[in-house]
């Protein structure tokens, strides 16, 4: 009996607070601010302090929530916590330093964290959508167009990761991807991931949607596209989420080309070599395109997926196919 | 000369199916049709034919005398049959919509009965 | 009372008096229904009710036991291994279909009663309604394939009428042209089909051709009836390039009567052509053939989703899933793996579910507007929230997204795709796999276009009178969306009590011939290779976590209220409109449709020359589509002779 | 607690929507130049956001013209409480050089309150900080006065 309420306890904790709800909340926010904080410095520029987001996110919590009248209130109101939810539960299934709470057998399935990649992008357009305005409504055509183009890449990249780790044989689980880079290095050494490396790097910029790929949310053309309508409580959880999808979308590069190779036996020691990564990550793939590039148009931004970081995942995948 | 039925049936096949591709009146496309299921009726027909056979009938005789008798397959003349019967629905569903086609669209031809497209 | 399910003697004539009983009520409909509407509704749900009764009757059965039930009409029993009258038999993989397909006429049934009400002439309505359940039913519960054959005609003429029944709308009349043209030509090519293989097999029961060819192996002869029977089929089940007349067909038709479409007339031909390969000609071994369905399912899920991105009416946008979604299934099944089967099966089902729903939800939408364009609808959100609750349900599980039944069968898709590529060694398989995940968001992104276009946006001034559709409609809409997430959720239920015993069904050829036959005693069932399903994901654990976290945002949320911010849930009184009114700029907000057409216009304009193009070959006319069979068939016949000889 | 810090955060991160309402430029040219790197206004947490709905600052430049009255009324109402309203150069506190012409309809104060004015034509960068920052502390106060 009291190893059953030892175990919910533990879940419990593992959901709300390491690695759940809590540690990704901040972890996300901090990244945020990093990514704030490095990009003014690239600009010769003081910038806002690093806890920026978090005042951002707190502000937003104290302001008056409107609900426009052509808004569908229920859906309006339930998206963005949809999709946090589903972030947060992602964060869960990611065996950060393959560390598992829930087992091995509940562990993350590579086309499961596709799907479940989907859900806040869903949540985001069906939220923007039921908010009733022209400006969400061609926000959320190019979300949605946005979302089609950076697919094809990442999933090339997944099945090279998948088709390298396996090796003649099935493996889809990242607990598995994590443990074979234990033994065989870090998959980023292998010099034919390389390509596929960098295909990733170019998706998750377009998958948090920050600058030059933020045709969805473009506030100087179509007011910020989906969120047009959208203010305080629920405007807070949509720019949290994007905060935790960064978190999300780097860790899911460590654990696909460092996984166990940079981890130790200490968990919280594990956590902090991820969460450096990640900021590193996302320094690199997303701080230095926004610093870099001025804002794409949309039909730019599919054929630059579709082909060029296409190609690189194709790159990959054929070299892994044919070595 | 069974060899002949194969070939006139296939011939008849892709004579139907040239008039059902080419065709821009809708009743002659309907009269591809029709000529499509003749050619397989007719194929159907002589798959059951055997040289020399007889009605698969058995008589008292045939059993009192232990003649062998070689008959033609009935099963392929009971599937025409049923077949035929098939076609003749087909045509009549066909023709009683190009009326009604006809009645909309006033016209029967098939470039210009095309309002659901792309 | 349950003792009789259990009799063999009683449970055997179950198939015959479901198929003859739908025949019987629908001349009874036109005798006594003609005029009274309390008959004829009647006498409709006693009818699919009872066909769905006895189709249920027979699970423990086939299920359960695992026996295969065979039925000879006027008790004509084969003499010396010799197959002469018309057989039914009912093995697991038949069941399966026949309860989908019973279930779903019965469910069409009960919508039809409200949708259709505004309607004439109903009691040729639903003769033609009972006469299409009656011969979709018995195609999948015979045995013998020329009754096949006859069935798949009567389908077809059923199908025709009741496309151009609306005859009052033009289209309705020219799709049914182009259906009853199209179609004929699949049965002249099955009939030409059977024809051939009955010159070499001298029979025309499925067990005792399947027991012949088995032993003698192909012969080029053998390989022509099956080119031909394949691509008759295939005419059937909608595949690229046969799918034309599909499309005009679900759109112009009452979304009663595209619902059991889509949801089952297409999945007789899949039902056929599985059959075709694994039972009759047991070809699945062969490379080039699960090549060929590869190969054939990938073109049609990647041109049925893109025509489907570029069409402007809701019911076409239906159709053109309703064949990409046949592309999955055909690929899965053509894998000749166990899991493969078992995943087309699965997605087969799923899709009867969650299309089935969409259509009604189409229906609904129609009911409620008179229209289905997606450019004159929009916002009906807030006047039919309930419908708009069913739509996304049916949406989220067609684009799969978890924890929806779409997820889980497209999960096992992709999952056997690529096990079969990484074990063959062939990169197609792999290709495969990945045009199956792009499809998979581009499904998502045209539903997300129907839901800004119908139900989302702004409502339109002509639809501020819309009412929510009546109880009697929104009942079998709610009974699809449960379906949806309980076979999501539930999966590995249905994987284990449902899928193994219809794939070990399908893979057991020589217990469906012994069964028939007589002959030696039946092989043990499951001779097959027990390939699992390699799972990692338990929605059910998800939901709970997921549960837990929600649970703890509202909390957050709830107790937010007072300290966190001043959210005000309702607009107070005395406060103008003002505020509440969607911004546009400064300007007073107007009526401005983002829809339809324009939404995708980043995608479609890198995309202009092949949109054209597709644009361009459905071009309508009778004479294209015929042409694109006589070729597709062409194709298919080479490539049999060329790569399986 | 969370009510302090949501009402320090209100300080630490003004969100601005700029509406000009027949200006000459001048002062949007300016308020931009505030977000550039040598004045780098992002230290203080500004942003400029692209709809009202984000908004808890309403920077308006110009002279009320008879067109923009409307619109501008309708872009105030939409904006969430708390919220500030800031009026940069001299054209919306008195018309400026605009003043008595038939088209203009100003000052702002007709229209709704103004919380900040910030005079000049054109006010310099470093005054419209200035400005800004003060609006901020006016919006943490508004809030704090809001939860009693």
């Amino acid at each position: 009996m009291s190893e059953t309420v030892v175990t919910m306890l533990t879940n419990a904790f593992s959901v709300l607070v390491f690695p759940g709800l809590l540690f990704v909340m901040i972890v996300g926010l901090l990244l945020a601010g990093i990514d704030r904080k490095v990009l003014a410095r690239m600009q010769k520029r003081k910038g806002p302090p690093v806890l920026q987001p978090f005042y951002d996110f707190f502000k937003l919590m104290g302001k008056e929530t409107i609900i426009p009248d052509a808004a569908n209130r229920r859906v309006f109101l339930a998206a963005p916590i949809i999709g946090f939810v589903s972030l947060v539960v992602m964060v869960v299934l990611i065996p950060i330093g393959g560390y598992t709470p829930f087992g091995i057998t509940f562990n993350a399935d590579l086309i499961v964290m596709l799907y479940l990649l989907t859900i806040p992008a869903v949540a985001l357009i069906i939220g923007g959508s039921s908010s009733g305005s022209p400006y969400a409504g061609i926000g959320i055509s190019r979300e949605m167009v946005t979302m089609m183009a950076y697919e094809l890449p990442l999933v090339i990249v997944l099945l090279t990761v998948a088709l390298k780790v396996g090796g003649g044989s099935f493996c889809f689980s990242l607990g598995e991807i994590s443990a074979w880079q234990e033994t065989n290095g870090a998959l980023i050494t292998h010099w034919e991931l390389i390509p596929a490396a960098i295909a990733f790097l170019f998706v998750i910029p377009a998958e948090v949607g920050t600058q030059p790929f933020d045709v969805a949310e473009a506030e100087t053309e179509i007011c910020e596209g989906p969120l047009v309508e959208y203010t305080g409580a629920p405007l807070a959880m949509f720019k949290l989420n994007t905060a935790i999808k960064m978190f999300v979308m780097t860790a899911l590069f460590t654990v696909l080309f460092f996984g166990n190779a940079v981890a130790t036996e200490y968990l919280a020691l594990n956590a902090l070599i991820v969460v450096a990564i990640s900021a590193g990550i996302t320094v690199l793939s997303m701080t230095l395109a926004h610093a870099v590039c001025a804002r794409l148009k949309i039909e730019h931004l599919f054929k630059f997926y579709w082909t060029v970081v296409t190609a690189l995942a194709a790159i990959s995948l054929v070299l892994v196919w044919c070595l | 000369m069974i060899i002949v039925n194969y070939i006139v049936s296939v011939a008849l096949i892709a004579l139907g199916l040239f008039a059902v591709c080419t065709k821009k009146n809708l009743i002659k496309i309907v009269l591809g049709l029709g000529i499509i299921d003749y050619g397989i009726n007719l194929m159907i027909v002589s798959i059951g034919y055997v040289p020399g056979g007889t009605a698969p009938v058995y008589t008292l005789s045939d059993f009192a005398n232990f003649v062998s008798v070689s008959f033609v397959d009935p099963v392929p003349q009971a599937l025409t049959l049923t077949s035929i019967v098939i076609g003749a629905c087909v045509d009549a569903l066909a023709l009683s919509l190009v009326i009604m086609i006809y009645r909309k669209y006033k016209t029967v031809n098939a470039d210009e009965v095309r309002r659901i497209r792309g | 009372m349950m003792e009789m399910f259990n009799n063999y003697e009683v449970v055997k004539h179950f198939p015959v008096i479901a198929v003859m009983g739908l025949f019987l009520f629908a001349f009874l409909i036109e005798i006594f229904g003609a005029k009274c509407k309390i008959i004829r509704n009647t006498l409709t749900l006693i009818a699919t009710g009872g066909a769905f009764a006895l189709i249920l009757g027979l699970i423990p059965m086939v299920f359960g036991e695992g026996n295969v039930i065979s039925y000879w009409m006027g008790d004509w029993k084969p003499v010396a291994g010799y197959a002469i009258g018309i057989g039914y038999e009912v093995d697991a993989l038949s069941l399966f279909f026949g309860l989908l397909v019973s279930g779903t006429f019965f469910l069409s049934s009960i919508y039809s009663i409200k949708y259709m009400s505004r309607d004439h002439h109903l009691g040729h309505y639903y003769t033609l309604f009972l006469m299409l359940s009656g011969s979709v039913l018995g195609l999948v519960l015979t045995g013998d394939i020329f009754n096949m054959f006859v069935m798949i005609e009567i389908m077809t003429f059923a199908s025709v009428a009741l496309t151009a029944f609306r005859n009052k709308k033009g289209i309705a009349l020219e799709a049914g042209f182009k259906y009853l043209i199209l179609g004929s030509i699949g049965s002249s090519l099955v009939l030409a089909g059977i024809a051939v293989l009955y010159m070499q097999c001298h029979t025309l029961n499925m067990a005792q051709i399947s027991s012949i060819i088995g032993g003698a192996g192909l012969n080029p002869s053998l390989v022509f009836a099956f080119a031909l029977m394949f691509a008759g089929f295939g005419v059937k089940s909608y595949i690229v390039p046969f799918h034309t007349p599909a499309a005009d067909a679900y759109m112009a038709a009452p979304s009663s009567i595209s619902m059991v479409f889509s949801g089952m007339v297409n999945k007789a031909g899949v039902y056929a052509l599985i059959r075709l390969t694994y039972t009759i000609f047991n070809a699945m071994d062969i490379p080039a053939v699960n090549i060929l369905l590869v190969t054939l399912g990938a073109i049609t899920m990647f041109i049925g989703v893109t025509m489907a991105l570029a069409q402007h009416d809701f019911k076409r946008l239906l159709a053109f899933h309703s064949i990409s979604q046949i592309g999955y299934v055909i690929t899965a099944i053509g894998l000749g793996t166990a899991l493969g089967l078992s995943s087309g099966l699965f997605h087969a089902m799923n899709h009867t579910m969650f299309k089935g729903l969409l259509f009604l939800c189409a229906g609904a939408v129609f009911y409620a507007t008179g229209t289905t364009d997606l450019d004159k609808l929009g916002g009906l959100s807030k006047r039919m929230p309930k419908t708009t609750i069913c739509f996304l349900i049916g949406a989220f599980s067609i684009s799969g997204l978890p924890p929806f039944n779409g997820f889980a069968s497209k999960w096992m898709i992709y999952q056997s795709v690529y096990a079969k590529g990484v074990e063959s060694g062939n990169f197609a398989y792999i290709f495969a796999t990945i045009v199956a995940l792009v499809v998979s968001v581009m499904t998502l992104a045209s539903f997300i276009k129907v839901t800004q276009a119908v139900f989302f946006g702004q409502l339109p001034d002509k639809l501020k009178d819309t009412k929510e559709v009546p109880f009697a409609m929104r009942l079998p809409m709610w009974i699809m969306s449960g379906l949806c997430i309980l076979s999501g959720v539930f999966y590995r239920f249905v994987d284990v009590n449902v899928l193994y015993p219809v794939r070990n069904a399908a893979f057991g050829v020589k217990n469906y011939i012994s069964s028939m036959l007589g002959g030696e005693a039946a092989a043990a069932a499951s001779n097959v290779s027990s390939e699992e399903f390699f799972t990692l994901w338990d929605p059910k654990l998800w939901l709970i976590l997921f549960a837990i976290v929600l649970l703890a945002v509202c909390i957050v949320v709830l107790l937010g209220d007072k300290t966190l911010g001043a959210v005000r849930k309702n607009k107070a009184s005395e406060e103008s409109d003002g505020k509440y009114a969607t911004f546009f700029g400064g300007e007073k907000s107007t009526h401005s449709h983002v829809a339809g057409s324009d939404l995708f216009w980043g995608f479609k304009k890198d995309f202009k020359g092949y949109f054209k193009f597709m644009q361009g070959m459905h071009s309508g006319s009778v004479n294209d589509y015929a042409l694109y069979v006589v070729v597709g068939t062409a194709l298919i016949v080479a490539t049999m002779f060329i790569f399986v000889l | 607690m969370f009510k302090k810090i949501i009402a320090k955060s209100m300080s630490k991160s003004p969100w601005i929507y700029h509406v000009n309402t027949g200006s000459c430029n001048g002062c949007d040219i300016e308020l931009v130049a505030v977000i550039t790197p040598r004045y780098d206004a992002e230290r203080f947490g500004f942003k400029l956001a692209g709809t009202p709905r984000h908004a808890d600052i309403v920077v308006v430049s110009g002279p009320i013209t008879s067109q923009s009255k409307d619109r501008l009324a309708r872009t105030l109402e939409q904006v969430p409480e708390p919220k500030v309203v800031v009026s940069i150069g001299s054209c919306p506190q008195s018309g400026n050089v605009f003043k008595g012409s038939y088209s203009v309809e100003g000052p702002l104060e007709k229209y709704t309150h103004v919380d900040v004015a910030i005079a000049g034509c054109t006010p310099k960068p470093e005054a419209i900080i200035e400005g800004l920052y003060k609006a901020a502390q006016i919006l943490q106060e508004k809030r704090e006065a809001m939860e009693k």
